[in-house]
């Protein structure tokens, strides 16, 4: 059996009398894309919180690639490998795509307690940045001004900063909120073609995507997870098509 | 200055509006810089100064030493670096004969070396510091005030006299009010029951005065000048204290009085003259003052007046000549004119040999508040820093 | 310490804490509702000062004077916010900073001009020039604890506006979540203005107390200011009754630092040393207990706004 | 274009500051005032730093004025006068300073940094205050400027003005290419979106802490040399205000550029000073004068310079535009 990249044992956050995650254990395994599902209010935010260190659980631990994270910071378990995009965007407006991204680049490339150098000249930051702005199919956009992309734009742009960091785990909440139809094309192909390469852990509402993308799919319901199987098997699961998905969706 | 009258302030000072701060006579003869801390709550002393020397000028006709002469006012803001600034520029751009007033210490220390070392003559009429009376005394520095420790040492001395035994000090928290209080010890033997150092910026004295009541001493001695003199006052007047007897120096005088009023009567201060001097000289100087600037003058205003007739006598000894350093100088040493307090001559260190006085506060039968003089402390006192002066 | 000293100590505490109150108020509120740093609101406890002192002297009596005070505080409130501060809503802390540090340095000169730099004379308030003997040799003047019954009430009365009335409500939901509350369809603007003359009023208030009290000069209001800053800082901003604790808390720190340091510090080293440390110390308390707090909490005691 | 101008207008008021003594500003006055808007304005440049680089709004950054005056002043109590020892030190004490309150600080944000950095400021306020040794709240008056290699080199009028002008200058471009760096980009995207600079692995904690230190070293020789230029230093130095007053001359130059606050202390001290002489009451007009270039001038006095055509996000950091426009 493959060791898994992420495993989740028994996590719970309560807020107030509201227990939003509830005991949850799951894994991501290397190469795999792991799709999280569930109505509004099930907690995936959270979990993708605690997950990523900006929030603490009460109980239970993260671990990743082996190592116990539970205890670190959100910034430290970025610079381990554990990348994450936001459900809102987020980039830094004042900042061209490419410095967007350059910075990611400079985060695994040596010290940045580098103080006279002009950053904007260093020429391997840039070819890593530009790759990558490249792979996402940004490549003609590098000196515009991030705050003035489009809204798709943007989310291509978060997940090139998120591929620059050179990831081992990308955790993706929602990357596909707000996007056209054809921006969705571009984004689900854009996905497909991480696969293999990057554990992805994937909270997504698009159905059409998460069935078209996922290898294994964890439904959260009230913060609890009510199975966990192959895409087939979500789809047959009576329970999930009866409180999730519906038999319409189904037909 | 209408709206003043109908407020009923006494305290009037400044002049309404802007006033541009040259004040011009005729022609220029002679150029005197005049630096006087004109904003903040310490202004009553710098504006006490500034009137001062300005009737005193008056009252020769807009000349010193039969030439006319040109005031440049000068406002410290009681910061050091903006004084310095500002007498460079009277120095380099205005080239002033003399530059007088100063009220504190602080502002004195900063402008000092350039104003000295640019060979122009430095005349306070306030600030005296022990720096510059001793080793530290200077060719072109006089004051027509006193050396700091000097009031202090009066009180020392009339708490020694009455023969208090247990006294409270009371000082705030900086080079000054330590000094006051060296000076005090200095005459005074007996015991000192609690010293309190209180920050400049204090807002209420119910604290101390808490303290002072509980430790019933047979007087206290202060020295809180300004705004925090005010607050004493009034603290240690409500809070029932007025029967122990009230010694300070620099907390109740005529720029504090208008707004201390009855809480400050009875109390005591030190000084080298007080409005109620019976010599003629002083009597036109009360009275001129009071009808120009609807305020009663104290000690500042009182020295400012006399530095205005000590550089009118330099000139007419010199003949006008101020170019003439050592001449004017050697005039200056002379101080051949009759001061408001009477008994007055300079020592070795440019500072004044002369007499302190015990005052009361008082209430006039005008119903303005003053300083009113109880008895003759010392006579002829010559500061205890004069000995190591060597003029050079 | 005797208990009695004691005693008058912490009298003499929550009374300064009380003043602090009233000022940190208007204070807190503005700041928290509007989001407003309001650098002036010292002003208008100066001028509260002045004016009432002025007029108690021209109608013979401190209580007309007070009772004066404060229409014309109100209004030199609302004139302040219409010509400058409604302007400043919408920008950023750094420009409000800026443009009311212009209003103190303008108003202040003012000042000066108008009723000259010395300290003003107040009037005795009739009927409360007396005092009760706390401790043998010290009477506590009746007006100091006038303040502290007016003070309390005053916080009462606040306390019972902001938590049971609409207006009360209004202006806690602005202080937890501005936008919300114009969401729903409230004229943020009056709201804002409202608040802002309150405040200001209730600054002007405080100022007419502290007359006869403290001493009435220019600039009396920068010092009132900072500790009244520490105050809403340490309560959490927009928090009401974070600044009544605050506030009694700073005033307590304050006095009692200043009766007691100096004497604890004898202890550890010899007098004159202790006398002059511990006064430097007892400046400086208020600032160490605020950093301190902050350092622990960095919202303040009573945070009102997540996050 | 507008990359041009940013670099030609601080160029041209260097250029016009290292010409005015030969236009005939070469009274003592005038050396006076200049050297007093270039010192102050070191100081702005390095707060403008923390500012506009950083997004942290110091209220005490005139207590690393002070710490870097003191420093000049307790070695001149001890004896020690020579530049090459004084003004190391006086940066190394400001940046020792700035680290130890910038750790506990930079723990808070907004209006909570604003307030405890109040703090400390006041702090050393009363520590100098009660320094009985330097005179206390008197302040101490040095026995001579800092020498050079044993020559009293800061003693002559023009050298010490091309002193200050090349500090003055040196401070901008060191400014500058930190916020140029890695460093840099760190700190500018830790302040416009902390998030996003977390998200990558930057914790903003040690990138502030590390600004707040630098900028402070180089308030630290601000200090020193502002120690020279009166001979004299007292608590005032660390007052309240002063913090303030550095503050205004970022803002009114324009925090988004680092030469605004060499603009801003140029325009402060100037007015000041003519103000002062012009009215007794000058702050009934420097008041409404300050106002008024908040209400109107937006984006500070470099903001009129570079007039941009459409609404840039604000507190656009220096660099930025190179890339666009390149």
């Amino acid at each position: 059996m493959l060791e898994a990249l992420l495993e989740l044992r028994g996590l719970r956050k309560r807020f107030g009398g509201l227990t939003v995650t509830d005991d949850v254990s799951l894994t991501v395994l290397p190469g795999e894309i792991h799709a999280v599902i569930g109505p509004n209010g099930a907690g995936k935010t959270t979990l993708i919180h605690q997950i990523s260190g900006t929030l603490q659980p009460d109980k239970g631990a993260v671990i990743f690639a082996g190592q116990d994270v539970t205890g670190w910071s959100f910034p430290r378990r970025a610079k381990a490998g554990l990348a994450r995009s936001f459900q809102i965007t987020c980039i830094v407006p004042g900042f061209t795509a490419l410095e967007n991204v350059a910075l990611a680049v400079q985060a695994r490339s040596g010290s940045s307690f580098r103080f006279l150098r002009p950053a904007r000249s260093e020429a391997a930051l840039n070819a890593a940045a530009h790759a990558a702005l490249d792979s996402v199919g940004l490549g003609q956009r590098a000196g515009v001004m991030a705050g003035s992309m489009s809204h798709g734009e943007k989310r291509q742009l978060e997940l090139a900063v998120a591929l620059a960091t050179e990831p081992r785990l990308m955790l993706l909440d929602e990357p596909l909120a707000g996007a056209g139809p054809e921006e969705t094309e571009r984004l689900i192909a854009l996905l497909r073609s991480l696969r293999q390469r990057y554990g992805i852990l994937l909270v997504e509402h698009d159905m059409q995507a998460v069935f078209a993308l996922a290898d294994r799919i964890s439904v959260l319901v009230y913060g609890r997870v009510v199975v966990t199987g192959t895409v087939e098997e979500i789809r047959a699961h009576p329970e999930v098509r009866s409180a999730y998905l519906g038999e319409d969706e189904m037909a | 200055m209408n709206r003043r009258a109908l407020l009923g302030t006494a305290a009037a000072a400044g002049f309404s509006g802007a006033m541009p701060s040259l004040v011009r006579a005729q022609a220029p003869g002679i150029k005197v810089g005049f630096l006087a801390t004109l904003s903040g709550p310490a202004a009553t002393l710098g504006n006490q100064l500034r009137d001062g020397w300005l009737l005193s000028v008056k009252h020769l006709d807009g000349k010193l030493g039969g030439v006319p002469v040109e005031t440049l006012v000068i406002d410290d803001e009681l910061k050091p670096d903006v004084a310095l600034t500002k007498v460079r520029a009277a120095l380099e751009r205005d080239k002033v004969d003399a530059v007088v007033g100063v009220v504190f210490s602080n502002i004195l220390q900063a402008v000092f070396r350039p104003v000295t070392e640019s060979q122009t003559f430095l005349i306070t009429a306030n600030a005296g510091p022990s720096t510059y009376a001793g080793r530290g005394c200077n060719p072109y520095f006089f004051t027509t005030a006193y050396q700091n420790d000097q009031p202090h040492a009066t009180m020392g001395q009339v708490a020694q006299d009455e023969g208090y035994k247990r006294i409270f000090i009371l000082v705030p928290n900086y080079q000054a009010g330590k000094d006051a209080v060296a000076g005090f010890k200095s005459r005074f033997k007996g015991e000192v029951v609690d010293e309190i150092y209180v920050p400049l910026n204090q807002l209420d004295f119910s604290t101390e005065v808490a303290k002072i009541a509980a430790a019933k001493p047979d007087a206290i001695f202060t020295f809180m000048p300004g705004g925090l003199g005010v607050n004493l006052v009034r603290a240690y007047r409500q809070a029932g204290l007025a029967s122990i007897p009230f010694l300070s120096t620099f907390t109740v005088d005529e720029a504090t009085l208008p707004a201390q009023q009855d809480a400050a009567l009875g109390f005591y201060t030190a000084a080298t003259w007080a409005p109620d001097f019976a010599n003629d000289q002083s009597k036109r100087f009360v009275k001129d003052f009071e009808a120009a600037y609807g305020y009663v003058p104290g000690n500042y205003a009182a020295q400012a007046y006399d530095a205005a007739l000590l550089v009118d006598s330099a000139v007419k000894k010199t003949g006008g000549r101020m170019s003439d350093k050592a001449a004017v100088r050697a005039a200056l040493e002379k101080a051949d004119f009759t001061s408001l307090r009477g008994n007055f001559r300079l020592g070795v260190n440019h500072y004044p040999v002369q007499d302190f006085y015990l005052c009361k506060v008082v209430k006039r039968p005008d119903g303005k508040y003053a300083t009113e003089t109880v008895r003759k402390v010392l006579t002829n006192d010559t500061d205890p820093h004069a000995a190591e002066c060597r003029m050079r | 310490m005797s208990v009695n000293l004691l005693l008058v100590q912490l009298l003499n505490g929550a009374q300064l804490g009380i003043l602090l109150f009233l000022v940190a108020a208007g204070l807190t509120l503005v700041f928290g509702v509007m989001d407003f740093i309001n650098l002036a609101h010292g002003v208008q406890y100066m001028l509260g000062a002045y004016v009432a002192a002025s007029l108690g002297v021209w109608a013979n009596s401190f209580w007309l004077g007070l009772l004066l005070a404060l229409p014309v505080s109100l209004l030199i409130g609302l004139v302040l916010e219409w010509l400058v501060f409604r302007h400043l809503y919408g920008r950023d802390h750094l420009s409000q900073v800026l443009a009311t540090f212009g209003v103190i340095l303008t108003v202040d000169d003012a000042v000066r001009a108008i009723w000259g730099s010395a300290p003003l004379p107040v009037p005795q308030p009739e009927g409360f020039t007396g005092g009760v003997e706390i401790m043998p040799g010290l009477t506590y003047p009746t007006f100091r604890l006038a303040i502290i019954v007016v003070g309390l009430l005053v916080a009462l009365l606040l306390w019972l506006l902001v938590d049971r009335t609409k207006a009360g409500m209004l202006v806690r939901a602005g202080a937890s979540n501005a936008p919300m509350v114009s969401a729903l369809g409230v004229d943020i603007g009056k709201l804002f203005t409202l608040v802002f003359g309150f405040g200001a009023m209730l600054a002007g208030f405080a100022g007419a107390l502290a007359g006869p009290v403290f001493a009435v000069t220019p600039g009396m209001g920068d010092a009132v200011l900072i500790l009244a800053f520490v105050v809403i800082v340490i309560g959490g901003i927009g928090s009401i009754r974070g600044a009544f604790i605050a506030a009694v808390l700073v005033g307590l720190i304050d006095t009692l630092g200043r009766a007691m340091l100096p004497d604890l510090l004898r202890l550890v080293m010899d007098a004159s040393s202790a006398r002059q440390t511990g006064a430097a110390l007892a400046s400086m308390l208020v600032y160490i207990v605020m950093a301190a707090i902050l350092f622990f909490s960095p919202a303040g005691l009573f945070p009102v706004r997540r996050g | 274009m507008r990359a041009r101008l940013r670099l030609i207008l601080p160029l041209v008021v260097l250029a016009a500051l290292a010409a005015a003594p030969f236009l005939g500003f070469d009274s003592s006055f005038a050396y006076t005032v200049l050297s007093r808007a270039m010192i102050l304005g070191m100081g702005a440049v390095s707060l403008s730093l923390l500012v506009g680089g950083a997004g942290l709004v110091s209220m005490g950054h005139a207590a690393m004025l002070g710490v870097g005056a003191y420093a000049v002043a307790s070695l001149d109590a001890a004896g020690v006068t020579d530049a090459l020892i004084v003004f190391p030190v006086a940066a190394l004490a400001a940046g020792l300073f700035a680290l130890l309150t910038g750790a506990v600080s930079l723990r808070t944000s907004g209006v909570h940094f604003i307030m405890i950095t109040l703090a400390f400021g006041q702090m050393a306020f009363f520590t100098a205050s009660s320094l009985s040794a330097l005179g206390g709240d008197d302040g101490y008056t040095l026995y001579g400027r800092t020498e050079w290699l044993g020559t009293r080199l800061l003693e002559n009028r023009l050298a010490f003005h091309f002193i200050c002008l090349a500090l003055l200058a040196g401070t901008w471009l060191l400014c500058s290419a930190l916020l140029d760096s890695r460093f840099g980009r760190v700190l500018r995207a830790s302040k416009e979106n902390a998030l996003r600079a977390q998200a990558v692995g930057f914790p903003p904690y040690p990138y502030r802490l590390v600004a707040y230190t630098l900028a402070g070293a180089i308030c630290g020789v601000a200090g020193a040399l502002l120690a020279n230029a009166t001979e004299f230093v007292s608590p005032a130095t660390l007052a309240w205000g002063r913090s303030g007053e550095l503050l205004f001359m970022v803002i009114l130059g324009g925090a988004g550029q680092l030469y605004g606050a060499i603009l801003g202390a140029l325009a402060i001290v100037l007015l000041e000073e003519w103000l002062s002489h012009l009215l007794e009451y000058w702050r009934l007009a420097f008041g409404p004068l300050l106002i008024l270039s908040v209400l109107f001038l937006r984006n500070g006095l470099a903001g009129i310079t570079a007039m941009p055509k459409r609404r840039r996000p604000s507190g656009k950091p220096a660099a930025l535009g190179q890339e666009a426009d390149a």
